[in-house]
Formats: structure tokens, C-alpha cells, sequence
């Protein structure tokens, strides 16, 4: 669990090893800490999100390596939510909600007008902090996704996507000789497998978790947690938690956001145990938030 | 509270609705044919405004319904006057004595012609009753000249008389729960229909059989049931200038820029024509008043006397205004009698 | 760029996959999204012909001809006693004087057909604003007084266009030397086009020129009241109970399939009950707008029931849990926070169910409501029409001037709507929320 | 009469006063700590002004309902004796006269000295009532609110007591459905008996021809007067087949649509507009249909070549489906704004195009409550009356072509039961049978539709 054995692949940008200056705004905070990965998946720049007049998120910059679990974490209204949910653009179905600024997907800014949401949001799949599956069979919800992008051509193809995506999920076993009931009918754990076995089941780049533990009783969690652990080798993943253990469990960088600012970012280990920000160790040590 | 304040005023509603329901009826209420409606209407209101007592409800339910309704009894809740667009049955005489309505006033108030009418952008016809009922009877004499019934061959009318153009058959008319329906089948098919000899003679042999091959009319489309609403008859011929359509004269009258009367053996449907009878289709029209209310609801002396008077029913009078046809003076002379008399019927 | 799903054909990504993928899905998104477009046009478009003909039709009725007449009050006419009593002046014969400023006006006519012509253009109810006007002010009569009075309602088509002057006379309701009259009187400036105050303010009339919808408006107002009270309490109170409190049993069943049923019976069908129960059983009066709301409260309650059924529904339960959590009755949480979170939406449905009971007829047919009633009602009591049933009746009548009243009344009518769901929308505004 | 609001505004300010008087004594008893109380004072104080209102209030009805009754009686035996035998109808009308005379109403004629003395003695009894029926309710109002007063203690169940009424009350308003359906069935139920005397009821829903051309008159002879109502069935069908044809892709794709694609602006403005063309009165569309849509389709049909009706099903059809749109629309709307958000979400969330979303998830989601909205806008075309009475013409015509005339059930109770025809005729009774018909219809309709719904309730829960 230790997130040692993976410094190797998180390079630190030496440029942005230093802390990253805001450019705006009296009311922004500096972010502390390694906001640059050497080979990020996704890297944004002065991301700027607005309610209507509230200032939601204040110029994050922030980067994603490639097969890692970044977690953010803080109090409850802090933005980290607000924030995931730039990078797969769901945010455009809230209606009064401005994004700005640069998020660049293996280089492509996603947060151009231009880009089209759906197949960015194939690139970026979610997960939610309610098991949400569609009221369908199991397998038609994992099948969703696949169809309606069209990756398989046959029903047997789409057999074999939706057990392996299953298998993936650790789900497999427990559901396999009912496939055909109402994915609503699953325990809470089992319904939070399927939406993320759903997820998977397109192939993404990055998987984006928002909470999606919350729910869940503690034998759940674990076993989400460890299906996170294994899909990292095949994903980035970036996960909303306001569990700070589950953060030093499963994430290997963590992310600590404070009123709409980004307030540090390190490794995880570094981050609980040497926090560089006041505000930081007051709230890893329990004493807001 | 609100809630306690909500059921008050529930309660008091359903409180309050019985006791007025007994309450007492100062106006006269009126129903029955949609025909008479128009000239009863009139005479209401004229009523209604000349004199101290309120206008009369004048309801417009058919003359079946109204005699219906009027023949429920005596008291206020049932009417006093029922209009109709023809002569109460025995039948239902018997039922009002039954209900212990024993004395019922006939009055007739005039004439209503039955126009046949097409649309100005149509080609002028003109027709006799014998070719109406050849169009439009279920059953026909043979055209070979045998003596026998067949179901009616006639598609265009130059099928029934090579005088006549050669336009699809298709007629507007009330439907068979009209009195007009009744009227036109009385006048036109009944005369069309004896005018051959054989047939004329069953109505000794066989009444019923003579009736049904008189009075039935064909169900195969060339007849369209087209409803009481004869303005929309008259919109639907401006519509289709090759159909013909069935209404009373008050409505030719009134559309006389959109629609004309055909002749009927040469008789153009006119005011002076039925008046004076050269045109043979039209009914009388009627209403009945319930003696026993006259002289408890008031107003009601005061509202025959309107109807009956010179200014209303006379030659002159804003009835023949609104199409009614006048009775002739001596029938006039008579029923203006009997009205003042209260003549119940037998 | 990621691994190649073991599951997916070889050589291809799954992002290469949907990128192929996207033109056709895009064009299958256009092609929904203007489905959806053209969905909602032609919904409007049928709205706006519809509103186009009607208003085209019956903008006129809101101006009448007005004919200017000058007549002379002779007292031995109006009062030949003197007493100037009430009573002689209400009987008094107001109608001969207006032919006579007529014949004054017009010497060289003669002959019967043609006098009976000339009298004809001015409306019948002229005399009757003659003889209110000479009761309010008996010191008018002897005097030569000059007033506006309505005109016949041919003079008005003519005035209006609807009758084509250069038609020829045959084709024409008006014949030439009528023509030559009115003529003459435009010459005089005695004929103007003003606004037709009596049509909102007098009740029906059969004649065209005097009918206005002041009774049928105060009918329909007075059955929506009655309407609205009764079912309105009773069918949220019916809802609240059905939803919040009734047990699920055999008995509840029944009455909701019972309550979904009588949303789908026919308008009709409640006419008749109306008139086999309300009349016949209870005796109430015909034609009375009390009546006609009992009909309607009975027609509406399924529409506002199942509306407050779906508000009720669509409160989470997790407000009622939070309620009942913190020690709440059942009825204390239902009446502090589900009602207050579901009154949007049960009014959305009585206002529903109320612009159904504006425009209904068939039942109003079948219980004496199809009827002429010149007096405006004062009461539920009173016998009265509906606007929609006004709007039949007219519909009905031979005069020609009916149709662009009939028009203007279904104008109101629509007014009437506009406004109720002017208020329905701003509730909708004012509350929608998705949970 | 006039007095008993007066009496009703007393009873209320009553009321009020036994309100504040039990929270007062809640208050008291509790010492000012409102914890002891077993219940909220508020509730004590329903508790008392309940008391205090239901028992009066049920008094004031029954005396209301009998008082006139009685007066009547009363006056009717004060009468001489010549009026008295005159038989209940005649008497009835003197009544209605003597109640004239007392409410200052027109009378018929110079009333007589009996008569008012009649009405004398009626405004006499009248006021007596009046002032028994005043004295009585304020009196038992007094009485009952007191005994409630009486009962208050602080360990009193005033709440239970007040929502167990409530409770009771919201009953008594949920079987106003049910009385109502036992009216509607009792309406029609003996007349359609009556009818079925005379014509067997295979004939009647089996029979394919109908034309109920009895004689008018005993001396005329009508037509074949078949009574088969297959015809009419199949003439309501077909209309109401092409008007969900129209309604129901229009009104989905409007819903769908504005829930989903529309910005906030185009929604507040044409979802209400869309809902004007529901409060339309049926009488204004009849005539569009008639005078509009009907000589357009047969002028376009005479352009194609075809020959077209001028009372086509299709003219009605179209225009009844005009009029349900916004029923589909809207009801599927607050449908589809009931699914939940989250499922929105996840579709969005993988990358589901708006499409894709509303027809594979949403769609699926809100499709029992839109199955309910469809049955509920086919009962309403079945049903539906005016419309088709104008532009869907009377001759019963068992095709399945559009563009030729048909008749459908509600036209033919119209024109059965408003027309010149004798009463008791098989004729008029058949507007009975066809309403029980009607009813019968729509009754097995929402069967289904319920079980539909139910079905697929299950499956989505």
C-alpha cells in the first residue's frame, strides 16, 4: 500500500518543484508543494471556476501523472469536487457555471470551447459519489458505454468486454449468473463496483472517483480501495475523498484544497507526515474541517 | 388552524347548498326545440326589457328533451313553456297527464320553411321532390319501369334526370334525432315518393311497407348527416360547391351572399312564397304552456301576451323579421283566441 | 496510448474506436436535437394559426357602429298625462319616436318595405337606451335631444367590411337604396366606429349589435369559484391522505384505480351525472353556475388529485425521514414540510384542472347550462351560461355579426387562460427543482 | 338564509376564542413550561376550538337541510283547507308563490289575504327558526368547546386527539372518488338496462351496423334502426389513433426536448405556450377542424387526386391531436424531470452523447410514468366530445380510411340525447348504453395502463 515503490514514476518536475506562484487575486493562496509531474497525463494551468458569482475554484494549477492515484482531499465545500469535475468538462450540465483556464489532456486543452465533451468524457470516465447504475440489467449497464461508442461490433465482442470489465471490477464472480437482473438490485458496494466496471468498460485514460466510498460500509470500501489499487496500472486516477486514511491508503499523491484554493500538494506520505502549510496540518491533525 | 379554517369553509359550502335549493324561481323557464330557440329568444328579451319581470331562461334541448323535461310534473323546479319544432305526440300527452301536467295551451306560433341550398360557386339546379326522393331514398323504383324496389342505383343526378348536371349526390342534413329531419321527410320524401303510382297504392295494402320505402334515407354516402348546426352546413357548402345542403330558411336568409335556395317545382324558397304556400316545403313550429303555472310564476300572462301580439307574431312584427314565417290572418285570429282563453288540448 | 483492450480487435484503440465513431453519432445528435426542435415548432405553429384565425376573425366585434340620431321627447307622445311617473315613462312607446327621427332625417322615403328598411337601421335597442335615459332625466322630455345609439347589425358588417359593397345587389344583404342611406348618413358623420363597451358590459342579446358576454364571463366566473373551493381542499386533503397516511390495503386500491378511472371518463359522462344526481336526487336548480361547479369539482378532482399525488411523490423521502427522525407525528411532518414542498406542484395541477373547467361544454350541455339568459347573474344561484358555452350558442346563431363575437369571445376567453397560466408558470419558476 | 353567514362568522370568531382559550389553559396547566405538556399548546387549542366547531356545525347542517321542509309544512297546514287538497304539485306552486311574496320577489299577481297571511306566518316561523337555530348552535358550540376546555390536563393527547379528526376528515375527502364513480355507474346503469330490454346486448357490441333510425312518430316508419355498435367503436378508434399518431411523437419530442436540450428562457416560454393549446375550449377547435383543417385536407386531397370526405376522420384526428400535445408534453415532462439527476450524471459521465442519454437512460427511466401520460391522453381523445360532434359528421361508416367520415360514441349520446326525438325510445336509452360503454372502456384502459406501470415500477426501483 506504501506509495514508496512508485516514486520512481513520479519524477518531479524540478521547475514547478518550487511553490507555485498565484497570479491573481489578493484573496488567492500560494500553493505549496509539487503541482508538476515530469510526464503528466493531464496538467492544468489557472483554472478558474465560477457559480453564477461565486468564485468556486481560484487558480489551480494542478497535474495528473500517468498511472497514478492523485487524492484531494478537504473540508466539506472546499471545491475539490467542483474541480474533478473540470476535467471531464461535467460541469457544462450545471447551467450558471464558468470554467477557465488551461487543462491540457496528453496536450490538448479540453477546456477549449472547441473540444467535444463526449469522447473526451470516453477519455475520462467517472465515477460518482452515489452508486448510480442505470435501472437496466447488469449487463446492459456495463454494456452501455461500449454501445453507444460503438466499440464492439458483435454480441460476443460485447460479451467479452462486459466480463472482462467485471473481472476488473472484482465483480465478476459475485454477479456472473445473474447478469440479467436490475443492476438497482445490487448491494451498495456491489452497485459502486458496477459503475466503476462501467467506467472501465470504455477503455478511458483517467478515471475520475468523486467520494465514491461515502456510501459504503467499511468491507466495501476495502475492496473498492484495492480495486483502485490494481487499476492503476492500467489508468490515472484521481479520487475525491474526505477520508484522509483512505487517501494515504490508496493515492500516491495528495492534494489538499481549502476554500476554492489548492493549498499543497506532495507525495502522500510526505503530505501526512511533514505537511508544509499551516492550514494543511491543522486539518490532517483533526483540528477543523 | 388553517386547516380547521379550510374545513369550515368546506362544511358551510355543503351546508348552504340544500336550503337554496328550495329557494323560490321568479323568472320562467323555457326549453325545448333548437328551432323555436331563435324566435323565442327574441321575444324573451324584448320581454325581458319592456317589463319589470326578469327574462325568461330559455333553454335549448330539442323538442324531445324539452317535452320531456316539461312533462315531469308541476312545480317550480319543472318548466312552464316547452318550444317544438312539431306537434306533441298522444303519447307523450298521455305521459304529462300521467305526471299530472293535465292541461297544456298549444300555441302555434308560424311557419318554418325547409330550404335545399348550394354554394354561389355551384352550378344553379333546380329540382322537384320527386328527384330529392329518387336521390335520396334508401330504395328507388326500378329504373327498367318494373314495378319493384331496388336499393337506390343513383350516383349523380344526371343518373336521376338527364336534365340535371352530372355532380356526385351528396347531400347535407340534420341527422334522423332532428325535427327537421322529421319535416323533410314528410314534406319532400313522403310527396316525391307517392307521386309513383304503385307505390302510392301500397299505402293501402301495406301501410308500413309504404312508410319504409317513403321515409327511409340512403346510408351509402349520399346523404351526410351533418349535424344541427346549420351554420356550419352553410360553411361546409361554400366548402364543396357540388353538395347540396338541407336547413331552415332563417339560415338561407341570413347567407344569402354565400349560399342559394334552389326552386322546388319552380318555386324559389322566399318569404311571400311560403307565406302564402306556393312553396311546399314548411312546418309549422309550436310551444306548449302548462296552465297550472300561469298563474303562479310570474310574468307569465305578461310573456304570452308579448308572444301573441301583433308586434311580435303579426305579418310585420320582429318574429317575420328574424324569418319566421306568419300564420295566415284567420289561423292567426284563432290561435291569438285561444291563448287568451287558456284553451287547454284534449 | 493505453493498453488495447484484451477484449477489442486488434489494432485499434478504444479511443481511435470512438473517434470514428463521433460523425455519425454527432449527426444522430443534430438530427434528435432538431427532432426536438421541429417537435416544439409545429406545436407552436399550430398555436399561432389557430390564435391568428380567431383574432383575425374577431378583432372587429371590439368596435360597433354607433348612429347618430336626433329625437324629438314629445311629452304627449312619452307622457301624454303629465304625471311623469315611472311606470308611464317605462311603458311609453320610445320606439315610434325613433322612427319618427328617422322619417325626419329621411323625408323622401315611403312605402311600407321601404320604411320597414329604414327603421332597420338602427338597432332594437335603441329605444331601450331612450327610455333609460329619459327615466334618469325626466326633464328631457319636450326637448330635442341628439344621442349615439348602436346600429343595426348589417350597417355595422357593412361598416366593418365584411359585406362587399361593390358586390352585386343580388349577392349583397343590403340593397341599394340602404346603401344610399348609409352613405349619406357617413356623409352626415352620423355613423362612426367606436369602442364596443357594451359587449363587456351587458349580458346576451339576440341581437347581435346589444350582445355582450358580461352574464356568460360572470357565469364562468362564478362556477370556477365554486369549482375552485371545493375542489381544491378536497382534492389535495384527498391526495395527502391517498399518498402520506392511507394504509396499502384493498380499499385504498379501489380508490385509486378508482381515481385514475374518473380522469379518464369522458366530460360528457359527468353531464349526465349531473344531471341523474344533482337535479334529479338533490334538486337543485338547473342552469345554476353552482350546479355546473359541482360537475366541474367532480370532473377536476381526479386531475388535481393525481397532479398532488405526483407533487407529494416527488418529495424525497429523506425530507419526511429527517422530519419523523427529530421526533416529528407523521401528520406534523407531512403538514410543516412535504405539503409546503409540493404546493408548486398541486397548484400547477388545480390550475390545470381549472383551465379544463373554463373550457368545458359537453357537461354544461347536458344540465340546462345551453341556454339564453339575457340577465346577469348575482349568484351561484342564478340561472347562467358559461363563456364556452356562449361562445356555442353564438357559434350557433344565424346573424352573421355572431361570428366576430364569437371570435372576440373566445379571445377573452383565451385572456382568461393566458392569465392563469401566467400565474401557473410563475409558480413553476418560482419553485422547479430536480432532487 | 342571509343570516347564516353571520351565524358562520360568529361560530368562527367561537371557534377562534376556544382556540386561544386552550392554548391559554395548556399553558396554565403546564405551569408556562411547555415541556410537561404532552403535546405543542397549539394543539390544545385545535383540540378545543374543534370541539367547539364540529358539533355545532353539524347541527347548523341538519337544521339547515330540515327547516324548510318543516316551515313548509307548517305553513301548508295553516292554509284553508280548499288550497290544502289541491294535490302536492299545485301546492308546490303556491308554496314557490308564498316564498316570492316573502323574499320581495316579483309574484304572479296581486297577492290575497290569505296569501299573506301565509307569508305572514311563513317570515313569523321563519324568524323564530332563525333565532332557535342562533340561540342552539352558538349554545352547543359553548357547551362542547367547554367540555374540550374541561378535558385539557397535561398529560392530555391533544395532538393525537386533533390529527385522529384530521385523519378522519382526509378519509371522508378520499371516497368522494368513490361516490362519485357509484353515481356515474347508477346514472347510467338502468337506463342501459332499460335499453337492453328491447335490443340484446350482442347486437349491440357485436352488431357491425348502426342507424338508429326509429320512427319518429307512431305514423312514420324509419329506417332499418339497427343498433350495432361496432361501427361507432371503430369511427373512435381510428380518430383516436391519428390523433396520438400526432400527439404523442410531438408531445414526447417536445418534452424531451424542453427537459433537456432548451435553455431556460426557450423553456419558460414555450412550455406554457404549448400548454394554452390544452385550456383551448374543445368548442373553438371544433370549429377550426370543421372550417379550417377539414376543407384544407380535402382541397389538398383533391389536388393528389383523392377523394376526401369533407367531414374526413383525418380533419378531426389531426386536430384532436393538436389539442393533447401539451397533455402528453407536459405530463411527460414532470416525468422526466423526476428521474434522477445522478443518472444523468453517470450517462454523461462516460462519455453519452445528450441523445444517447435521453433515449437509452432517461427514457427508459420515465417510461412508466409516459405510458401513464399516453393512456391518459388516449381516455381524453376517446372521450373527447365537441371536437368531434362538429367535424366528425354522423354517418357510421366501418372503414379504416382517414380521409372518410366517421362517427364515434360521444358524437352519437350528443345527437341521441339532444335531439327532437321521443324520449323513451330505444333511441335516447342507447346514449346510456354507449355512455356505460364509454365507461366500461376506460375503466379496463387504466387497468392496464396501472399494470403497465406497475410492471415496470418494479423492474426500475
Amino acid at each position: 500500500m506504501s506509495p514508496q515503490g512508485q516514486a520512481m514514476a513520479l519524477k518531479l518536475d524540478g521547475a514547478a518543484g518550487a511553490a507555485h506562484v498565484a497570479t491573481v487575486g489578493r484573496d488567492v493562496r500560494e500553493t505549496v508543494g509539487e503541482i508538476r509531474v515530469n510526464d503528466p497525463r493531464v496538467r492544468c494551468t489557472d483554472v478558474n471556476v465560477h457559480y453564477g458569482d461565486k468564485h468556486a475554484i481560484k487558480n489551480i494549477s494542478l497535474d495528473v501523472g500517468k498511472g497514478e492515484v492523485l487524492a484531494m482531499i478537504g473540508p466539506s465545500g472546499c471545491g475539490k469536487s467542483t474541480f474533478l469535475r473540470c476535467l471531464n468538462r461535467m460541469n457544462d450540465t450545471v447551467r450558471e457555471c464558468r470554467v477557465t483556464g488551461e487543462i491540457l489532456l496528453d496536450g490538448e486543452d479540453i477546456n477549449s470551447r472547441h473540444i467535444d465533451v463526449v469522447p473526451l468524457r470516453a477519455r475520462v470516465a467517472m465515477v460518482f459519489q452515489k452508486p448510480n447504475p442505470f435501472p437496466k440489467s447488469i449487463y446492459e449497464n456495463v454494456a452501455f458505454g461500449p454501445r453507444i461508442h460503438g466499440l464492439c461490433e458483435s454480441k460476443a465482442d460485447l460479451d467479452v468486454v462486459v466480463e472482462s470489465s467485471l473481472r476488473k471490477a472484482n465483480l465478476w464472480d459475485e454477479v456472473k449468473d445473474r447478469l440479467d437482473d436490475v443492476g438497482t438490485g445490487l448491494s451498495g458496494g456491489q452497485q459502486q463496483r458496477l459503475c466503476i466496471a462501467r467506467a472501465i468498460a470504455i477503455e478511458p485514460e483517467v478515471i475520475l472517483m468523486d467520494e465514491p466510498c461515502s456510501a459504503l460500509d467499511p468491507i466495501s470500501t476495502a475492496k473498492v480501495e484495492q480495486l483502485i489499487e490494481e487499476l492503476r496500472q492500467q489508468f490515472s486516477i484521481v479520487i475525491v475523498t474526505h477520508s484522509m486514511q483512505q487517501a494515504a491508503r490508496v493515492s500516491q499523491r495528495t492534494a489538499y484544497f481549502h476554500m476554492g484554493d489548492l493549498i499543497e500538494v506532495s507525495e502522500t506520505d510526505r503530505l501526512f507526515i511533514k505537511p508544509r502549510h499551516q492550514l494543511t496540518e491543522d486539518y490532517i491533525t483533526g483540528r477543523f474541517g | 388552524m388553517k386547516k380547521a379554517a379550510l374545513a369550515l369553509a368546506v362544511l358551510s359550502a355543503v351546508a348552504t347548498a340544500p336550503v337554496l335549493a328550495q329557494s323560490s324561481r321568479d323568472y320562467i323557464s323555457i326549453v325545448g326545440s333548437s328551432t323555436v330557440y331563435p324566435f323565442a329568444t327574441v321575444v324573451a328579451e324584448q320581454f325581458g326589457k319592456a317589463t319589470k319581470f326578469k327574462t325568461p331562461k330559455i333553454e335549448s334541448t330539442g323538442s324531445g328533451g324539452g317535452i320531456k323535461l316539461f312533462c315531469a310534473g308541476v312545480g317550480v323546479q319543472h318548466p312552464d313553456i316547452t318550444n317544438a319544432s312539431r306537434a306533441i305526440k298522444k303519447s307523450e300527452l298521455e305521459q304529462c297527464a300521467a305526471n299530472g301536467v293535465k292541461e297544456v295551451v298549444e300555441v302555434k306560433i308560424g311557419y318554418d320553411g325547409l330550404s335545399i341550398a348550394q354554394s354561389k360557386a355551384g352550378k344553379e339546379m333546380q329540382l322537384t321532390r320527386k328527384e330529392v326522393f329518387l336521390a335520396l331514398a334508401k330504395q328507388v323504383p326500378n329504373p327498367d319501369g318494373t314495378q319493384t324496389l331496388v336499393d337506390n342505383p343513383y350516383k349523380t343526378w344526371k343518373d336521376v334526370n338527364a336534365a340535371l348536371p352530372a355532380i356526385k349526390i351528396e347531400v347535407l342534413g340534420p341527422p334522423p334525432t332532428s325535427g327537421t329531419r322529421d319535416a323533410f321527410v314528410e314534406l319532400v320524401m313522403d310527396e316525391g315518393c307517392d307521386s309513383f303510382d304503385f307505390i302510392k297504392a301500397m299505402k293501402k295494402a301495406d301501410k308500413k311497407a309504404h312508410k319504409a320505402a317513403c321515409q327511409t334515407v340512403r346510408e351509402d354516402g349520399g346523404y351526410v348527416e351533418a349535424g344541427e348546426n346549420d351554420n356550419l352546413i352553410v360553411q361546409k357548402l361554400e366548402a364543396n360547391p357540388a353538395a347540396l345542403g338541407i336547413f331552415g330558411f332563417s339560415f338561407l336568409d341570413q347567407n344569402r351572399d354565400k349560399v342559394r335556395g334552389l326552386a322546388i317545382e319552380g318555386v324559389q324558397p322566399e318569404f311571400e312564397t311560403i307565406s302564402n304556400g306556393s312553396y311546399p316545403v314548411s312546418r309549422p313550429l309550436f310551444f306548449y304552456v302548462k296552465k297550472a303555472h300561469v298563474e303562479v310564476i310570474p310574468g307569465m300572462k305578461e310573456y304570452l301576451a308579448e308572444f301573441i301580439s301583433k308586434k311580435a307574431m303579426g305579418d310585420e312584427g320582429y318574429l317575420a323579421e328574424r324569418g319566421l314565417i306568419p300564420l295566415p290572418k284567420d289561423e292567426y285570429m284563432s290561435v291569438s283566441k285561444g291563448v287568451t282563453a287558456l284553451d287547454a288540448m284534449k | 496510448m493505453t493498453n488495447p483492450g484484451k477484449a477489442l480487435p486488434e489494432g485499434a484503440t478504444s479511443f481511435a474506436r470512438i473517434q470514428a465513431g463521433m460523425a455519425k453519432r454527432r449527426a444522430a445528435e443534430r438530427r434528435f436535437k432538431m427532432l426536438g426542435r421541429i417537435a416544439v415548432s409545429v406545436g407552436l405553429l399550430f398555436l399561432s394559426v389557430l390564435l391568428i384565425s380567431i383574432v383575425s376573425k374577431g378583432y372587429t366585434a371590439f368596435w360597433q357602429t354607433q348612429m347618430r340620431i336626433d329625437v324629438v321627447l314629445t311629452a304627449d307622445e312619452i307622457d301624454p298625462d303629465g304625471t311623469r311617473s315611472a311606470e308611464t315613462l317605462r311603458k311609453a312607446d320610445y320606439s315610434s319616436l325613433i322612427k319618427q327621427s328617422m322619417r325626419d332625417m329621411f323625408p323622401e322615403v315611403s312605402g311600407r318595405r321601404d320604411k320597414f328598411a329604414l327603421y332597420g337601421l338602427v338597432s332594437n335597442g335603441a329605444a331601450f337606451d331612450l327610455r333609460d335615459k329619459v327615466m334618469a332625466d325626466p326633464s328631457l322630455i319636450g326637448t330635442k335631444v341628439s344621442l349615439w345609439v348602436p346600429a343595426d347589425d348589417d350597417v355595422d358588417m357593412l361598416m366593418k367590411g365584411h359585406i362587399d359593397r361593390n358586390a352585386a345587389e343580388d349577392d349583397r344583404r343590403i340593397k341599394d337604396n340602404v346603401l344610399g342611406w348609409i352613405n349619406q348618413l357617413e356623409a352626415e358623420d352620423r355613423l362612426e366606429l367606436r369602442f364596443n363597451i357594451d359587449f363587456f358590459t351587458k349580458g346576451d342579446s339576440r341581437d347581435p349589435e346589444l350582445a355582450g358576454i358580461r352574464g356568460a364571463l360572470m357565469g364562468t366566473i362564478f362556477t370556477l369559484i365554486v369549482t375552485l373551493s371545493l375542489s381544491f381542499p378536497l382534492g389535495v386533503a384527498a391526495a395527502v391522505y391517498l399518498e402520506e397516511f392511507a394504509p396499502k390495503n384493498k380499499w385504498t386500491d379501489l380508490i385509486e384505480v378508482n381515481i385514475n378511472n374518473l380522469a379518464a371518463v369522458p366530460s360528457i359522462v359527468f353531464g349526465l351525472l349531473g344531471l341523474a344526481v344533482f337535479i334529479n336526487v338533490f334538486g337543485l336548480p338547473r342552469s345554476a353556475p353552482l350546479l355546473g361547479g359541482l360537475v366541474l369539482t367532480l370532473m377536476t378532482l381526479p386531475t388535481i388529485i393525481i397532479a398532488s399525488r405526483a407533487a407529494l411523490k416527488s418529495v424525497p423521502p429523506s425530507i419526511r425521514d429527517a422530519a419523523l427522525g427529530i421526533g416529528a407525528s407523521p401528520m406534523q411532518a407531512t403538514l410543516y414540510h412535504v405539503i409546503p414542498l409540493a404546493l408548486p406542484g398541486m397548484l400547477t395541477g388545480t390550475i390545470i384542472g381549472m383551465a379544463q373547467a373554463l373550457g368545458e361544454t359537453a357537461p354544461l350541455l347536458m344540465i340546462g347550462m345551453v341556454a339564453f339568459i339575457a340577465d346577469v347573474p348575482q349568484g351561484v344561484f342564478d340561472p347562467s351560461t358559461a363563456l364556452p358555452v356562449q361562445i356555442y350558442l353564438w357559434a350557433d346563431s344565424p346573424e352573421r355579426a355572431y361570428v366576430e363575437r364569437t371570435s372576440a369571445a373566445i379571445m377573452v376567453l383565451l385572456g382568461f387562460l393566458a392569465l392563469m397560466n401566467l400565474v401557473a408558470v410563475l409558480l413553476r419558476k418560482r419553485f422547479e427543482r430536480r432532487w | 338564509m342571509t343570516q347564516t353567514p353571520i351565524l358562520l362568522v360568529l361560530l368562527l370568531a367561537l371557534t377562534s376564542a376556544a382556540y386561544y382559550f386552550g392554548c391559554k389553559r395548556a399553558f396554565r396547566v403546564a405551569d408556562g413550561k411547555i415541556r410537561k405538556l404532552h403535546s405543542l399548546p397549539g394543539y390544545y387549542g385545535l383540540y378545543v376550538a374543534l370541539w367547539a366547531a364540529l358539533p355545532a356545525l353539524l347541527i347548523l347542517c341538519a337544521w339547515l337541510l330540515f327547516q324548510g321542509s318543516i316551515i313548509t309544512r307548517m305553513v301548508v297546514s295553516s292554509l284553508p283547507d280548499a288550497i290544502q287538497q289541491l294535490g302536492p304539485d299545485r301546492l308546490n306552486l303556491v308554496v314557490n308563490d308564498i316564498r316570492n311574496l316573502v323574499s320581495g320577489n316579483i309574484v304572479s299577481g296581486e297577492p290575497d289575504a290569505i296569501m299573506l297571511a301565509a307569508a305572514d306566518y311563513y317570515r313569523g316561523l321563519l324568524s323564530v327558526s332563525r333565532n332557535m337555530l342562533f340561540a342552539i348552535v352558538l349554545i352547543v358550540a359553548g357547551l362542547s368547546g367547554w367540555y374540550g376546555y374541561s378535558k385539557i390536563r397535561a398529560q392530555h393527547r391533544a395532538r393525537n386527539g386533533v390529527e385522529s379528526i384530521i385523519n378522519w376528515l382526509l378519509v371522508a375527502c378520499s371516497t368522494v372518488a368513490i361516490l362519485t364513480t357509484v353515481g356515474i355507474v347508477l346514472s347510467v346503469l338502468f337506463e342501459s338496462i332499460r335499453f337492453f330490454q328491447s335490443v340484446p346486448i350482442t347486437e349491440f357490441l357485436f352488431g357491425l351496423e348502426w342507424s338508429p333510425q326509429i320512427a319518429l312518430r307512431a305514423d312514420q316508419a324509419g329506417s332499418s334502426g339497427a343498433f350495432g355498435a361496432v361501427p361507432l367503436f371503430a369511427g373512435t378508434l381510428l380518430i383516436t389513433f391519428i390523433a396520438m399518431t400526432v400527439a404523442v411523437p410531438i408531445g414526447l419530442m417536445s418534452a424531451l426536448y424542453l427537459a433537456e436540450y432548451a435553455s431556460a428562457r426557450v423553456r419558460a416560454i414555450a412550455k406554457p405556450l404549448l400548454e394554452v393549446l390544452a385550456g383551448i375550449p374543445t368548442v373553438v377547435y371544433g370549429f377550426f377542424a370543421a372550417l379550417t383543417v377539414a376543407p384544407f385536407i380535402r382541397e389538398s386531397g383533391g389536388f393528389l387526386g383523392l377523394d376526401v370526405a369533407s367531414e374526413s376522420a383525418l380533419a378531426a384526428g389531426l386536430v384532436m391531436g393538436m389539442m393533447i400535445i401539451p397533455f402528453v408534453s407536459s405530463l411527460s415532462d414532470d416525468v422526466i424531470n423526476a428521474v434522477p439527476q445522478s443518472l444523468r450524471e453517470g450517462a454523461y459521465g462516460m462519455g453519452a452523447t445528450s441523445s444517447e442519454t435521453i433515449r437509452r437512460v432517461i427514457f427508459p427511466a420515465a417510461l412508466p410514468g409516459i405510458v401513464g401520460a399516453i393512456l391518459l391522453a388516449v381516455s381524453r381523445a376517446i372521450g373527447e366530445t365537441m371536437i368531434v360532434v362538429m367535424a366528425a359528421g354522423l354517418a357510421s361508416n366501418l372503414t379504416a380510411n382517414p380521409l372518410e367520415a366517421v362517427t364515434t360514441v360521444t358524437v352519437q349520446i350528443v345527437t341521441l340525447l339532444v335531439g327532437d326525438q321521443e324520449f323513451d325510445s330505444p333511441k335516447t336509452l342507447a346514449a346510456f348504453a354507449l355512455g356505460l360503454v364509454l365507461f366500461v372502456v376506460t375503466l379496463a384502459l387504466n387497468f392496464v395502463a396501472l399494470y403497465i406501470v406497475r410492471k415496470y415500477r418494479e423492474q426500475y426501483d
